[in-house]
């Protein structure tokens, strides 16, 4: 059994169908990724996954309970964390700040009115926004605002924002995306790390092949909003839908 | 029947001046991001350049008449204006009695300067700044531009009226079969609504026809990207401020006749005016038309006895009344763009 | 001390210390001096320095920590003073019973409108709440005189119930018998200072907002409404509910608002229906970004400097112009005096919106940016450098 | 627990008294004053507390220059105004009770809370002694209530709604402006002389208190002599077109329209009916006519031509051909160039009476000075024979009934007198139901 089981999704924009009847499986504590060429509709289908937008019909099924019609942060409290194509941190804040929320939000839930206690005095918050920055390598960077940091950093901010939350499901949108080939050789290093550590399902959105073999344990390719195969790694490469489909199909 | 006609005019003539209004706080609003709150100083600013071209074409010459006595006993003076004494005094007076049509066309320059001056010299150091900010410099240029009226003009209203030929109101009644009196509408009015919707319409034809319009409209959509395509977006957006600036001013100059100008006239408009914005959604120039015209005819209804006396003070809180319903089904007013000030 | 790390218990007991010793502070020129008319250490202007930190530590809650603009705070105001005069009519003059019903009606007030006007954000925010206040304004003005007396304002009448009323009770309103307009004097050589009551009685209060509200910005609460205003969209994906927490925001400072109502009518027992007008709430607004917003002290000094002007820049006219430049040369002090004059007395209104221009131009953290960069050029011409970078990080609050 | 109000000045200057100027402080909870801002020191304090900002600014100035006029004849500078025509011949134009007449101003903004704090400030910072001046009625009843707790004399300026003497009425508070009673008894004999008993009327009331007993009076005073009111408008106090309320007028069957506004309001209101044409129409066979029950000049300066014809009612008008009048408009007019406001003759009036009632009384207590104008009758001050009656402590005077110019030969004689009524025709028992509610209280000299 898969921990997200995709059935049938459809949505459409007016007279634009982005997704047809897509079907995903992603197994527990695996590492799958989705790739497909530009406008094949992964961000769409992604977006269908953490409430953003509501699939026209078709299931979309986590730990066994619907994520229809539930509201972004609903699904995020049942354990799904998504890390942003452009990072999205909370930029007028420090860097430790940025990690303690996740944590408040993990122990206290979607809404809390703790407004006399002081952020100082909770121990077990700052006790793990600091582990989470020493496991990102970032403490060093602690107190410094969040939006001075490099784009590496802010990604790598934004993942141990997620991390805190101990997610089951991690959700990245083009982890790699813009990074130069050293920070993005990091970032496929600190995935699998976290893999191996935590065992945390990952669907990976990406462009870069390199990153996609590096780390994928299933690969599904998107194309024209539907999923035209979905297999292990060692036969997406050769498979000739997925050539069709990335060099333009008929010709 | 003819009650409800009237008012139906009464909310057009209204809304005319709302829309009029809220297209040039639009402009700015939507093309730069910016809250205007001296907006409805620009308007009030419109109303005094009649009052000043009224007090030019006034100044005089004086004579002392031994005959006359002034109200302590001294002999009058006599003041001929100059207009008169240069023209004769049949076209002296008919160019001071027209002096509130004349001063569109002295009040079109002085506001796209005005407009100009304002952008390059303050707003264009605020595109960047939190709206808090442009808040703050603009509320205080506002107050700045009125007590400067106010020590050149006082705070009581000075009466502009319009041409003589305008005066009185115009029979609709008859001219649909109703009795005699039961339909009339003052004939400024009538041209101040006629007025309105050619300016309106200038604009809209303006940034829809022309190429400089079009490039307006792509950086209202998009400013980044039109910026990259190598034209200066800036420069464009200077001058629609100071288009905004004049529509702004048009209608304040049209507006003297309807209601004498005071120099804090432009604060008693400046929430209306966003309101009318707010509800047309923002960033869209036919959502503030239309806004406009809605508030103003459901204003008039609202100002009907037959509907005060179901709901009593109804004319207090309709606009806000009706502000809320709209936003709450939708969420971005009747036509607003998504994004646009919504952080 | 009280939960608080070092650096605030000191922040805190300078504010205190200020509080206490305004009377004194704001009474710089010695009595019968030309420069007495800028003197501000009277019962009147005190009362109001503090109740109007009062509204703006909590507008700041909401604006400052979450973002949220709202233009119609001055409603809650209105409803705080409404509420305490009505227990003035029906019960007695002891503020004790009005103040936390001003607190209470004003929160459910706040609640309702809320409730509704946060389903939308931005600029759609603020014309929701600017258009409850306005209706809430209209109404009082007329359509609902018989309870709130329209444009007289609402006050006790001899025929009142006031059914709690001793016999020897002051007629004025009172803290168990301590009455808000007493005062004493303190005279030191030509300098005269008033302790009055019902200033410290505001001041004691304002203590606590400004304590509570430091809790708050210190508080995982605030933090998150902090986050708010950041990225309301990584908050959302990070599991938490944006909405009651600015819900909870802005019932928090509808209620600073209430309760500032009130004491203003706890320091003067007349209700007026102006108080809800929109002008009212964008003088708030003003005092917020004026003085910095989103800091600590910003609100406060905004305050502050938008009453002082009203309060002291009304009342220079052109004879006491003349007397300061009397001793100039006759043609010369008329100029003078002809060119001041557009600024103070009628004119103060022209003033007050120069310095909002010049404020917001070039501190654009306001006053309290004005403030730091002081004490930065100070440490700096003092030490050299090497304490600049350190202020620098910290944003002053 | 006793009040115990102080004053800076007060202090400093008893203190003074009694030997200070030493660098000992001294600390006072009371004073040995009998009330509130006692003058020492050879000078007494009066305040101005008129709307320097906002819509009636033009007409705080006037007021606040009359004021000024009056301190400088009290104090036996300038011509000596009225001080020679005045009936009572308490005042020698060296100040009140020998001490120097000063003046501290503020601005009320007309708005009630405003109003209050700069009367306030004047009585706590600067030791006003007496509070004069205000434009609307909303703040003159906030403000009279402020003087009455603080122990000082409040003269109200323009007030015209029936409560400040009615139900908000105040022993502290007094009142030469006439209200809305008079002006509906004033207006109507002369409103049925010149256009009949057979009139129907529409009103147009701006929806707050003062519009609301301006309403009343005038409807009853015109039902009196035999008129219908067809209808009674509310129109919002931020209406600034009013378009939408006087369209439908002309249909109603009413063929006169009465404007229940003032200032801006009136102007608007006003200007759009003449816009409408409603002055050229005829309505039931007879001239369609417009009554605005309340003038004033600088309303009748907003609407211009407008009120060509157009019937109201004034508390004073320089016009007027007595000798006070003479003599204070010639004063005025040399000084500042222009005639003086109906509101500007009421405050430098009540500022003499002040310091007139000072005199008689022998001191500058409060209750002392209230007891001396409580039913004082005099004349000379413009507005012929007048009693400040005892009972609610409003002003009895000749009414003016005025109308719009047909041809104004300049800029300050655009209302004429139609009327001078007899100040028996305006007079009302105390407890007149409009006026009904409230009480005086006692007089508090605040220490």
């Amino acid at each position: 059994m898969g921990i997200l089981e995709v059935q049938n999704v459809n949505k459409s924009f007016g007279g634009l169908k982005a997704l047809q009847n897509v079907n995903l499986n992603v197994e527990e504590g695996m590492i799958h990724a989705i790739i497909g060429p530009n406008g094949a509709g992964k961000s769409t289908l992604l977006n269908c996954f953490v409430g953003k937008l509501i699939p026209d019909t078709g299931t979309v099924m986590f730990d066994g309970h619907s994520l229809l019609g539930k509201k972004p942060h609903e699904i995020n409290q049942t354990g799904v964390s998504r890390v942003f194509q452009t990072p999205e941190i909370f930029g007028d804040l420090t860097v430790f700040e940025n990690v303690m929320i996740p944590c408040f939000a993990k122990r206290d839930g979607s809404f809390r009115m703790h407004a006399i206690e002081k952020v100082e005095a909770e121990v077990d918050i700052r006790d793990k926004a600091e582990q989470m920055l020493i496991d990102v390598d970032m403490i060093d960077k602690k107190e410094m605002n969040a939006n001075s940091l490099s784009r590496g950093d802010k990604r790598r901010l934004e993942m141990a924002m997620c991390l805190a939350q101990d997610p089951k499901l991690l959700l990245l949108d083009e982890p790699t995306a813009g990074m130069a080939r050293a920070d993005t050789n990091n970032t496929i290093d600190l995935l699998a790390k976290i893999q191996g550590q935590r065992d945390i399902t990952m669907a990976v959105i990406e462009h870069d092949m390199h990153v996609v073999f590096s780390l994928a344990q299933k690969i599904s390719v998107l194309a024209q909003g539907t999923v035209i195969v979905e297999d292990l790694p060692e036969n997406i490469k050769g498979h000739p839908k997925v050539q069709e489909a990335y060099l333009g199909g008929a010709h | 029947m003819d009650a409800i006609l009237l008012q139906i005019l009464n909310g057009l003539d209204k809304g005319s001046a709302y829309a009029l209004i809220a297209l040039g706080l639009t402009l700015i609003f939507g093309t730069l991001g910016v809250v205007n709150f001296a907006h409805g100083a620009l308007f009030m600013i419109g109303s005094f350049c009649a009052v000043t071209l009224q007090k030019i074409l006034n100044i005089s010459s004086i004579t002392i008449d031994e005959t006359q006595k002034d109200f302590l006993g001294n002999p009058l003076k006599v003041k001929t204006p100059y207009v008169e004494a240069w023209f004769g005094e049949v076209t002296g007076q008919a160019i001071i009695n027209w002096s509130v049509p004349l001063a569109i066309l002295f009040a079109i320059p002085i506001m796209l300067l005005v407009g100009f001056v304002m952008e390059r010299g303050l707003i264009k150091h605020f595109y960047k700044r939190p709206h808090a900010d442009q808040i703050l410099v603009t509320f205080g240029l506002a107050i700045v531009l009125q007590e400067i009226i106010k020590a050149m003009y006082g705070a009581n209203p000075i009466p502009t009226p319009a041409p003589d030929v305008f005066r009185g109101s115009l029979d609709f009644g008859v001219l649909l079969g109703f009795d005699p009196n039961a339909v009339i509408y003052p004939y400024w009015r009538l041209i101040y609504f006629a007025f309105s919707t050619v300016v309106i319409a200038a604009v809209f034809s303006f940034l829809q026809f022309t190429t400089f319009g079009m490039v307006v409209r792509a950086g209202m959509a998009d400013r980044e990207t039109v910026g990259l395509l190598g034209i200066n977006i800036d420069k464009r957006f200077t001058f629609m401020f100071g288009v905004a600036a004049a529509v702004a001013g048009l209608a304040g100059v049209m507006y003297t006749p309807i209601n004498s100008p005071n120099y804090h006239m432009g604060m008693d408009f400046l929430v209306l005016s966003f309101v009318v914005v707010v509800v047309g959604g923002m960033g869209s120039l036919p959502g503030a038309v239309l806004a406009g015209f809605m508030l103003g005819i459901l204003e008039s209804f609202a100002s009907m006895n037959e509907i005060k006396s179901i709901i009593p003070g109804i004319d207090q809180i309709i606009i806000y009344l009706v502000a809320i319903v709209i936003l709450m089904t939708r969420p971005r007013g009747l036509m607003g763009r998504k994004g646009v000030m919504e952080e | 001390m009280l939960g608080l790390n070092k650096k605030d218990s000191k922040f805190l007991l300078i504010v205190i210390a200020l509080t206490v010793c305004t009377p004194i502070l704001l009474q710089p020129f010695p009595e019968g001096s030309g420069l007495a008319q800028f003197n501000a250490g009277y019962p009147d202007l005190m009362q109001r320095f503090a109740i109007y930190g009062i509204f703006a530590i909590g507008f700041n809650i909401l604006f400052g920590l979450t973002g949220y603009l709202s233009f119609g705070h001055a409603a809650f105001l209105g409803v705080g003073s409404y509420s305490v005069v009505w227990m003035y009519k029906l019960l007695d003059y002891n503020v004790i019973w009005g103040l936390p019903l001003a607190i209470i009606t004003s929160g459910l007030f706040a609640l309702a409108i809320g409730y509704v006007s946060l389903r939308r954000s931005g600029i759609y925010f603020s014309i929701l709440t600017l258009a409850f206040a306005q209706m809430s304004f209209n109404v009082a003005y007329s359509v609902l005189t018989p309870l709130t007396n329209g444009e007289t304002g609402l006050q006790v009448y001899t025929s009142d119930k006031q059914i709690l009323l001793g016999a020897n009770e002051p007629n004025s309103p009172h803290l168990f018998g301590l009455v808000m307009n007493q005062s004493a004097k303190l005279n030191v050589g030509d300098w005269v200072f008033t302790f009055n009551i019902g200033y410290y009685f505001c001041a004691v209060i304002a203590i606590l907002a400004f304590y509570l509200s430091l809790r708050i910005f210190r508080s995982p609460f605030g933090l998150m409404l902090k986050a708010v205003k950041c990225n309301q969209q990584r908050m959302n994906y990070t599991g938490l509910n944006s909405r009651p927490y600015t819900l909870a925001a802005f019932v928090i400072s509808g209620m600073y608002a209430g309760l500032a109502g009130g004491l203003l009518a706890s320091m003067d027992p007349l209700a007026g229906a102006e108080r809800m007008q929109w002008t009212a709430s964008g003088e708030v607004v003003l005092m917020t970004i004026l003085g910095g917003t989103g800091t600590l002290m910003g609100p406060v000094l905004g305050a502050g400097f938008i009453k002082y002007f009203e309060n002291i820049f009304s009342k220079i006219n052109e004879t006491v112009l003349h007397s300061w430049f009397s001793w100039l040369p006759d043609g010369m002090e008329d100029a003078i005096v002809w060119v001041l004059h557009f600024f103070v007395g009628k004119g103060w209104h022209l003033t007050l919106g120069m310095l909002f221009m010049l404020i917001v131009i070039f501190l654009p953290g306001g006053l309290v940016d004005g403030a730091s960069r002081i004490r930065e050029w100070y440490k700096n011409r003092k030490g050299g450098g090497a304490a600049s970078s350190e202020t620098s990080t910290t944003p002053a609050e | 627990m006793s009040h115990i109000k102080t004053t800076r000045r007060g202090v400093l200057k008893g203190g003074a008294a009694v030997g200070v100027g030493l660098a000992t402080p001294t600390f006072f909870t009371s004073m040995a004053n009998a009330y509130t801002n006692a003058p020492t020191g050879g000078s007494v304090t009066l305040g101005f507390n008129v709307p320097q900002t906002g819509p009636y600014a033009d007409e705080g100035n006037d007021e606040l220059l009359a004021q000024q006029l009056a301190v400088a004849h009290l104090n036996g500078e300038g011509d000596g105004g009225c001080l020679s025509t005045f009936t009572s011949k308490a005042l020698k134009g060296n100040g009140i009770l020998g001490n120097k007449v000063t003046f501290v101003t503020g601005d009320t903004q007309t708005k009630s809370d405003a109003a209050r704090a700069s009367a306030k400030s004047m009585i706590e910072k600067d030791g006003a002694i007496m509070i004069n001046g205000g434009s609307s009625s909303g703040v003159a009843i906030a403000v009279q209530g402020l003087c009455q707790d603080a122990g000082v004399i409040f003269m109200a300026g323009l007030t015209h709604s029936n409560d400040t003497t009615g139900k908000d009425k105040k022993a502290n508070g007094f009142r030469h402006f006439f209200n809305g009673y008079m002006s509906g008894a004033a207006l109507a004999p002369v409103l049925e002389k010149e256009y009949g008993k057979d009139r129907r009327a529409y009103h147009l009331t701006a929806d707050y208190t003062w519009g609301w007993t301006q309403q009343e009076s005038i409807a009853a005073a015109t039902e009196g002599v035999g008129w219908e009111t067809v209808n009674n408008v509310l129109t919002p106090l931020a209406s600034t077109d009013f378009s939408s309320y006087i369209a439908p007028v002309l249909n109603s069957g009413a063929d006169v329209l009465v404007l229940n506004h003032y200032g801006g309001n009136m102007v608007n209101s006003l200007t759009n009916a003449i816009q409408f044409g409603l002055l050229d129409k005829q309505v039931n066979g007879k001239d369609f006519k417009i009554v605005v029950p309340l003038y004033s000049e600088l309303m009748a300066a907003g609407a211009g031509e407008n009120i060509k014809g157009v019937f109201g009612s004034m508390n004073w008008n320089w016009q007027l051909q007595d000798d006070g009048t003479k003599a204070f408009v010639k004063s005025f007019g040399e000084k500042y160039g222009k005639p003086p406001s109906n509101s500007a003759q009421t405050c430098y009036a009540q500022t003499l009476l002040y310091a007139d009632a000072c005199e008689r009384a022998g001191t500058h207590n409060p209750c002392g000075v209230a007891e001396a104008l409580e039913g004082f009758e005099f004349d000379g001050l413009g507005n012929g024979p007048t009693l400040y009656r005892a009972d609610d402590h409003q002003c009895f005077k000749d009414v003016l009934v005025v109308k719009g110019a047909e041809n104004p030969t300049n800029a300050y004689d655009t209302l004429e007198i139609v009327e001078k009524t007899p100040r028996a025709q305006v007079e009302y028992a105390p407890d007149h139901p409009m006026f009904a509610g409230g009480a005086l209280g006692d007089c508090n000299p605040g220490a």
